[in-house]
């Protein structure tokens, strides 16, 4: 009798899967590719804004321009991330991209000549969708708020393959209701110095038997204030050391290490790092084995009071949270600071806030005008507008209003030029030992002395093999432009004037890079040659 | 099958018990917290995160979300998976019967060809397999991904069931060549009776990974309407704030069907293929 | 051990190499990619793109003077010693379930354990993550509660660790000293599904007779686990052993999520497989990656020989 | 794959329309030869979009028609060689060959000047081992037989670096310097003299010159011109801060006046209005 039993539920157990495999195969033998509606158009795009609201904004674009064209079907496709750019590269060389593509992971300069087509011709006409507005008459290129001047592949390739639909800054958010319960104040820290007296009204907070965290840290969202104060810190020790005088961050402090005008005992390079142990004492402890959604979820769930993010995720964020949640630029330290202002020059200049979210069209792409004249509607005053408006992010178009809900994301271009952070000052070895010694100036028992301990000593190994691989890397650029460019001059002794035009830039571009080049190898070989002698 | 009891032994039970239990019970801890938080949202999580709600205040919405999202790929996932299952294994169970029963010729150079696959790290170069798939014209079809999965498993398959198969006393082959059985009988009425259990092991973990695979079907299928499941989960986990009640309920939705079916399939493979027929 | 054949019993028996030549085919068309692409390019100038230029060896001269590798393989050698230990509680789990008398509790207790299986990989780490969490963790408040941490306070006072101190939550993760005991603490208490189901397919193969027998002798329960079970299962775990290595040694994933692509505080989390994917993903040397890649490979390798040589299953 | 085997299916009707025509009529025969250019063009257009390997390969089926005239053609596979992937040493040792051969052909065509150029520039960037004395002797036969071209003229840029950084004659950076320096009046061209006076203001500049030769420099710089915006914003910053340090404040203002009437969106704005305003007003620039 159990013998039976036992064998009816084995063989429901099969019978199951069975009854499911069949089911299974009938769907999708059934399943026919669906009807080519031949008079319909499907353009489709691509990219990895999972933020809240990218989507739907983009849809609500889409959904707008379908009106005016009824014979199109827009099709988003959204790849996250971490596999975008895999997916990309198969796509691409595999031969059947989407119309559209963003462009940022798996993409490098060859990759966008190879497989998407320029736009320069299109970008110096109006765009057909702005016609009876104030840019009717404008060329396309110059409704965009930076003129395209970021798009990507301009400074290599000297043609515009991508054009940006928003534009991107960093903030501090904070927990409005929070804060003024917390601080008993509504206004928010505009320096550095008042961010110390909210910190303050923290600890006091706590005191009382509160539980909150100053700012939300990860090692994602740790770095973008830290880096950004960092960055203030070092304005002044940076042009001191831009023997050039070109006044912006220009990689000085790697030649300067190499001819020693340049070490980590710098006063300016001290005080930043002071200032990072002062941020990182207001983030949760071991933050740096935290990732970006700890964070995001840490403050979202009123746990931290502030994060520091960038303005993709404001609508993420406000669709979270129960409460208001307000955003203000990086409160920093002011030049009268006793202890920080000898350093600094003052808030940074955003007024290079270039385009983001650019889209380049494919050459495989099955319906190349369709989707032009949708990225053309896009980046419209109306299509941007639209865009801008539901997904609360920066519009890229000079005449569309920046929402009232990101006002204060707007780029600030009154500022100073930026200086630099340890890892900027090398490649992936330094940033690996920064890495590798950040925990020792964090933990509450680290301190500045305690990080440059470990981090020192390795510092110039680390910068040597950095500078080897920028000078190989550097090398591979060079040859590579040596063909384009004498392709490029007998296109033009062919007759063709735009060639012309490309190569005499690509000689430029290659003299300057090749210039740098043989200096950084000189510098190079004469540390080396120091190091031997000390020894 | 196994050690029938003395009196001596019956005793001591209940400590075993007790010890097996409580391993089992940290292992069954992450299913646990699936279950409990597929029915929180973020705050409850947030406050409560190992105690489970009293059913009053149940989120039913996740696991319906959750269903939502997973329902559409069943049909492909449950194809993938059983077909990718089972070819995998009678592919690997005759690989592996090469290997065990004789030293045949060249069968050590088959095997280091193996093994060299399995040792090697690879700097993952998915590319150059797209473009021969592409060139063989097999983009978008269910069927690549039935393949692939079986190309992918013989190694691991074949290095596990060799050392299964090469533990099987060798009377019982010889006893069934004497009766005339070929190789292929051999398989059938020796090896896959005394090695039901591995095999269900195996099975189980090929299914899983078909289940839960989402890079192939994203690089490969070019309809949405051809991904399995896998790829529907990833956009969960590729948000940037996390809805662990959402996450968590798409993930218990995802997993219920391998559940039922290994509630009901585990006793085949368990001991229904091995105890009755040859107990040596 | 496969019997040897001689060549004319193998010239009757051709039939089955049909057996193995779908495998073949399989694997030779489909997978042999990334292996032959890693071997390819280990001789290249290659930044993952479509752009590389050979150069010979030079890659591989490279490695010699590499610190961080080496120093990775002293960090990869003691997780494969501390995984080998790891080993125990599945074996011993597999004897208990074995043992039972209830054919009934056996089956159940094999259905529990696929259970964990069929979780997402996600959730587990989610958990352990919340579990060493320094601020809100668990093993941070147990240590607490049972004063376990005054111990560890006393015992770090009287060496001079400066790991643990009073008043301050341990910081499991970020502690470069706590990296390694952290990533062996992973997993407690280190049952692996699999190796408990593979190491029950082999003690069935234990006849009940064997056991009265050992009975009647008068042998204690260790002793029949030391006599018949363990060598039954030999096989099964000098499988999970090669297994293990090459998970261990090809596996970075952990120390990735945990601890970023530098190895976290003081590099002590960086293990070969990271170096990997830091010198590829990070620095754009993908010809270099390939080289370390082939390094790993004939570790392994030689790995794989000594078990098989040393770890003899004698029955 | 697919747009691969269009281009070469392509081609081959081509030259099969153009083998056939040929035959047919002899009187159209010119035909071909338009085909071959067109070719050409094709392929040097793929190069010029990087796609140097579709390049290559319509150079080489090009070269292999009969009864064509193959200089540009040979010039053109040997250009593409250098850049070939995956980059071989068998590759570029078959561009030199190909190379040699154009210039023993005919030494002085525009295809073998290019050829000359390429030539010298294998040992200086291309080889996994350089060997920059023989690049600084081909660049030096190059500039001594054509001294007026512009591919002359950039190669004295090139073999400028060369004796600048790598070779140790003579023996310090200063005097290797004041010797380029000298030889600055050889440049003709604008392009290259530009290329030269921003290598001369580097190199100044590294070995510490006073502020009034690095800008002497910069402004031969500008008057060569065609600098493109992101370079020249460089410039005028660089001219205006030497001439700073320099004292020469009028200098400054015109060139911070010119700096915020061009870029109006760079991050350096802001700061040099500040300046201009300190300046203006009558105070010394911070």
């Amino acid at each position: 009798m159990k013998w039976d039993r036992e064998k009816f539920l084995n063989s429901i157990g099969f019978l199951l899967l069975a009854a499911c495999f069949a089911y299974s195969l009938v769907k999708i033998a059934q399943r026919r590719s669906a009807e080519q509606d031949k008079s319909v158009t499907t353009i489709r795009f691509a990219h990895w804004q999972l933020e809240a609201g990218t989507k739907a904004a983009l849809d609500a674009v889409a959904a707008e321009y379908i009106k005016k064209h009824p014979k199109v079907k827009i099709d988003q496709i959204l790849i996250p991330e971490r596999v975008f750019a895999t997916w990309l590269t198969t796509r691409l060389v595999g031969g059947n991209p989407p119309d559209l593509v963003a462009l940022g992971f798996g993409i490098t300069d060859d990759r966008m000549a190879r497989y998407f087509t320029p736009l320069s011709e299109e970008v110096v006409k109006p765009n057909p969708h702005n016609a009876g507005t104030a840019l009717e008459d404008v060329p396309w290129r110059d409704t965009f708020i930076d003129g395209l001047a970021s798009a990507p592949g301009l400074f290599n390739l000297f043609e515009y393959y991508g054009i940006p639909c928003s534009m991107v800054t960093t903030r501090l958010y904070y927990n409005a209701p929070l804060f003024e319960k917390v601080t008993g104040s509504k206004v928010p820290p505009a320096t550095y110095e008042e961010l110390t007296e909210v910190f303050e009204a923290v600890r006091v907070y706590n005191e009382k038997g509160g539980n909150l965290v100053a700012i939300a840290g990860s090692k994602y969202n740790s770095p973008v204030l830290m880096n950004a104060l960092f960055a203030a810190q070092t304005q002044k020790l940076n042009l001191e050391l831009d023997r050039r005088r070109v006044m912006r961050f220009a990689g000085a402090p790697y030649p300067a290490f190499f001819d020693g005008s340049f070490d980590l005992f710098s006063p300016a390079i001290r005080s930043a790092l002071e200032l990072s142990r002062e941020i990182g004492k207001n983030m949760p402890q071991g933050f740096l084995s935290l990732a970006r959604e700890d964070a995001t979820f840490s403050f979202v769930q009123q746990r931290s009071l502030m994060i520091a993010t960038g303005s993709w995720d404001v609508q993420s964020l406000r669709q979270e949270s129960s409460f208001e949640v307000a955003a203000i630029r990086f409160p920093l330290p002011s030049r009268q600071n006793p202890q920080y202002g000898a350093y600094t020059l003052g808030p940074g200049s955003e007024a290079e806030t270039g385009g983001a979210v650019n889209f380049g069209l494919t050459r495989d792409a099955p319906n190349p005008e369709a989707a032009l004249d949708f990225l053309k509607y896009l980046t419209s005053i109306e299509g941007n507008r639209i865009f801008s408006e539901k997904s609360n992010w920066l519009p890229s178009i000079v005449s569309v209003p920046v929402p009232e809900a990101i006002a204060p994301f707007a780029p600030v271009s009154e500022g100073y030029p930026s200086g630099f952070i340890l890892e900027w000052t090398g490649g992936p070895e330094v940033k690996r030992i920064y890495e590798n010694a950040f925990h020792r100036l964090v933990r509450p028992d680290g301190g500045v002395d305690q990080f440059l301990e470990y981090f020192e000593p390795r510092y110039a190994q680390a910068m040597v093999l950095d500078m080897e691989l920028t000078i190989k890397n550097g090398l591979r650029t060079l040859s590579m432009q040596d063909t384009t460019w004498i392709a490029l001059r007998a296109l033009e002794q062919g007759g063709d004037p735009r060639s012309g035009a490309k190569a005499a830039s690509l000689q430029e571009v290659q003299a300057i890079g090749e210039n740098s080049y043989y200096s950084r190898r000189y510098d190079l070989d004469e540390f080396e040659k120091k190091r031997k002698t000390a020894k | 099958m196994s050690a029938k009891p003395t009196a001596k032994r019956v005793k001591s039970e209940w400590p075993k018990h007790l010890v097996v239990l409580l391993l089992l019970g940290i292992e069954l801890l992450p299913f646990y917290m699936m279950l409990q938080i597929s029915v929180k949202n973020n705050a409850e999580f947030l406050n409560h995160p190992w105690l489970p709600l009293p059913p009053a205040g149940w989120h039913w919405s996740n696991l319906v979300e959750g269903f939502q999202l997973i329902f559409p790929y069943i049909a492909n996932t449950v194809f993938v998976a059983v077909l990718g299952t089972v070819c995998t294994l009678f592919l690997a169970i005759l690989g592996a019967y090469f290997f065990a029963r004789y030293k045949m010729p060249f069968s050590n150079f088959f095997w280091a060809f193996f093994l060299f696959l399995m040792l090697m790290p690879g700097v993952a170069n998915i590319v150059p397999l797209f473009s021969l798939l592409k060139s063989m014209s097999l983009l978008n079809s269910l069927w690549t991904l039935v393949l692939l999965a079986v190309a992918g498993g013989q190694v691991f398959n074949i290095y596990v069931l060799r050392n299964f198969i090469e533990d099987i006393p060798k009377d019982l082959f010889e006893a069934a060549e004497m009766d005339g059985a070929s190789h292929f009988k051999q398989i059938i009425n020796v090896v896959i009776p005394m090695s039901g259990s591995i095999i269900g092991t195996l099975a189980i973990l090929s299914f899983i990974g078909q289940w839960n695979d989402f890079l192939m079907p994203l690089l490969l299928m070019r309809d949405k309407e051809l991904f399995t499941l896998g790829v529907g989960l990833i956009y969960l986990d590729g948000e940037y704030i996390k809805q662990w009640g959402k996450i968590m309920a798409a993930f218990l939705v995802a997993s219920a069907p391998l559940l039922i079916m290994f509630l009901f399939t585990m006793k085949l493979f368990v001991r229904g293929l091995g105890g009755a027929a040859l107990k040596g | 051990m496969s019997r040897p054949i001689s060549i004319r019993k193998a010239l009757l028996e051709w039939r089955l190499y049909l057996f193995i030549i779908p495998s073949i085919l399989f694997v030779g068309t489909f997978s042999y990619f990334p292996a032959i692409s890693a071997v390819y390019h280990s001789f290249f100038d290659w930044q993952g793109g479509d752009s590389k230029q050979f150069i010979g060896l030079a890659n591989f001269k490279k490695i010699g003077g590499d610190t961080v590798l080496w120093a990775s393989f002293g960090t990869i050698g003691i997780l494969v010693v501390a995984n080998v230990f790891k080993l125990i509680p599945s074996i011993l789990m597999a004897v208990l379930i074995h043992r039972l008398k209830s054919d009934k509790w056996q089956y159940w207790y094999r259905v529990l354990l696929v259970v964990p299986m069929i979780v997402p990989g996600l959730v587990t780490l989610f958990i352990w993550k919340f579990f060493f969490d320094p601020n809100i963790g668990v093993l941070n408040q147990v240590l607490d509660a049972t004063g376990l941490k005054s111990l560890l306070v006393m015992v770090d006072s009287f060496f001079k660790w400066g790991i643990f101190q009073d008043g301050m939550p341990v910081a499991w993760l970020s502690d470069p000293n706590l990296i390694l005991p952290s990533l062996i603490i992973w997993g407690f208490p280190w049952i692996g599904a699999v190796g408990v189901l593979i190491y029950l397919s082999g003690l069935q193969a234990i006849g009940t007779e064997i056991y009265e027998a050992a009975e009647l002798d008068g042998a204690g329960s260790w002793q029949q686990f030391l006599h018949i079970e363990f060598p039954l299962i030999m096989t099964q775990v000098r499988l999970s052993l090669v297994l293990m290595i090459i998970g261990t040694l090809q596996g970075f994933g952990l120390q990735m999520l945990l601890l970023g692509t530098s190895g976290g505080p003081e590099g002590r989390g960086m293990v070969p497989g990271l170096w990997m994917f830091n010198k590829a993903f990070v620095a754009g040397e993908f010809g270099y990656a390939c080289a370390v890649g082939i390094l790993l490979f004939v570790f392994i390798l030689g790995l794989t020989y000594l078990n098989n040589k040393y770890v003899r299953v004698d029955k | 794959m697919i747009r691969g085997t269009r281009n070469f299916l392509a081609l081959t009707v081509l030259l099969w329309v153009g083998t056939v025509t040929m035959q047919a009529e002899p009187a159209v025969s010119e035909k071909s030869a338009t085909t071959v250019i067109s070719a050409a063009q094709q392929a040097w257009d793929d190069a010029a979009k990087l796609l140097i390997n579709d390049a290559n390969r319509k150079f080489q089926e090009a070269g292999a028609m009969p009864g064509v005239e193959s200089r540009e053609i040979e010039l053109g596979e040997a250009t593409t060689l250098l850049s070939v992937q995956p980059k071989t040493g068998s590759n570029i040792a078959r561009a030199e060959t190909l190379l040699k051969k154009i210039i023993a052909e005919n030494g002085s065509d525009e295809t073998a000047i290019t050829a000359k150029y390429l030539l010298a520039r294998i040992p200086q960037i291309h080889l996994v081992v350089r060997d920059e004395k023989l690049a600084d002797e081909r660049f030096t036969t190059l500039i001594e037989e054509h001294p007026a071209h512009p591919l002359a003229q950039t190669a004295l840029v090139k073999r400028g670096l060369i004796r600048m950084y790598s070779l140790t004659d003579p023996a310090t950076l200063a005097e290797r310097y004041a010797v380029a320096a000298k030889e600055s009046g050889n440049l003709t061209g604008p392009d290259a003299r530009r290329d030269y006076f921003l290598l001369l203001s580097d190199v100044s500049i590294k070995t510490s010159k006073p502020p009034e030769v690095t800008l002497g420099h910069l402004f031969e710089v500008e008057k060569a011109g065609n600098l493109r915006d992101r370079a020249l914003a460089d410039l005028y910053v660089q001219i205006a801060e030497f001439a700073r340090v320099a004292g020469q404040h009028d200098v400054v203002v015109l060139y911070y006046t010119k700096f915020t009437g061009r870029f109006k969106r760079d991050s350096r704005r802001y700061y040099i209005e500040e300046k201009l305003a300190a300046l203006r007003s009558g105070g010394v620039a911070p």
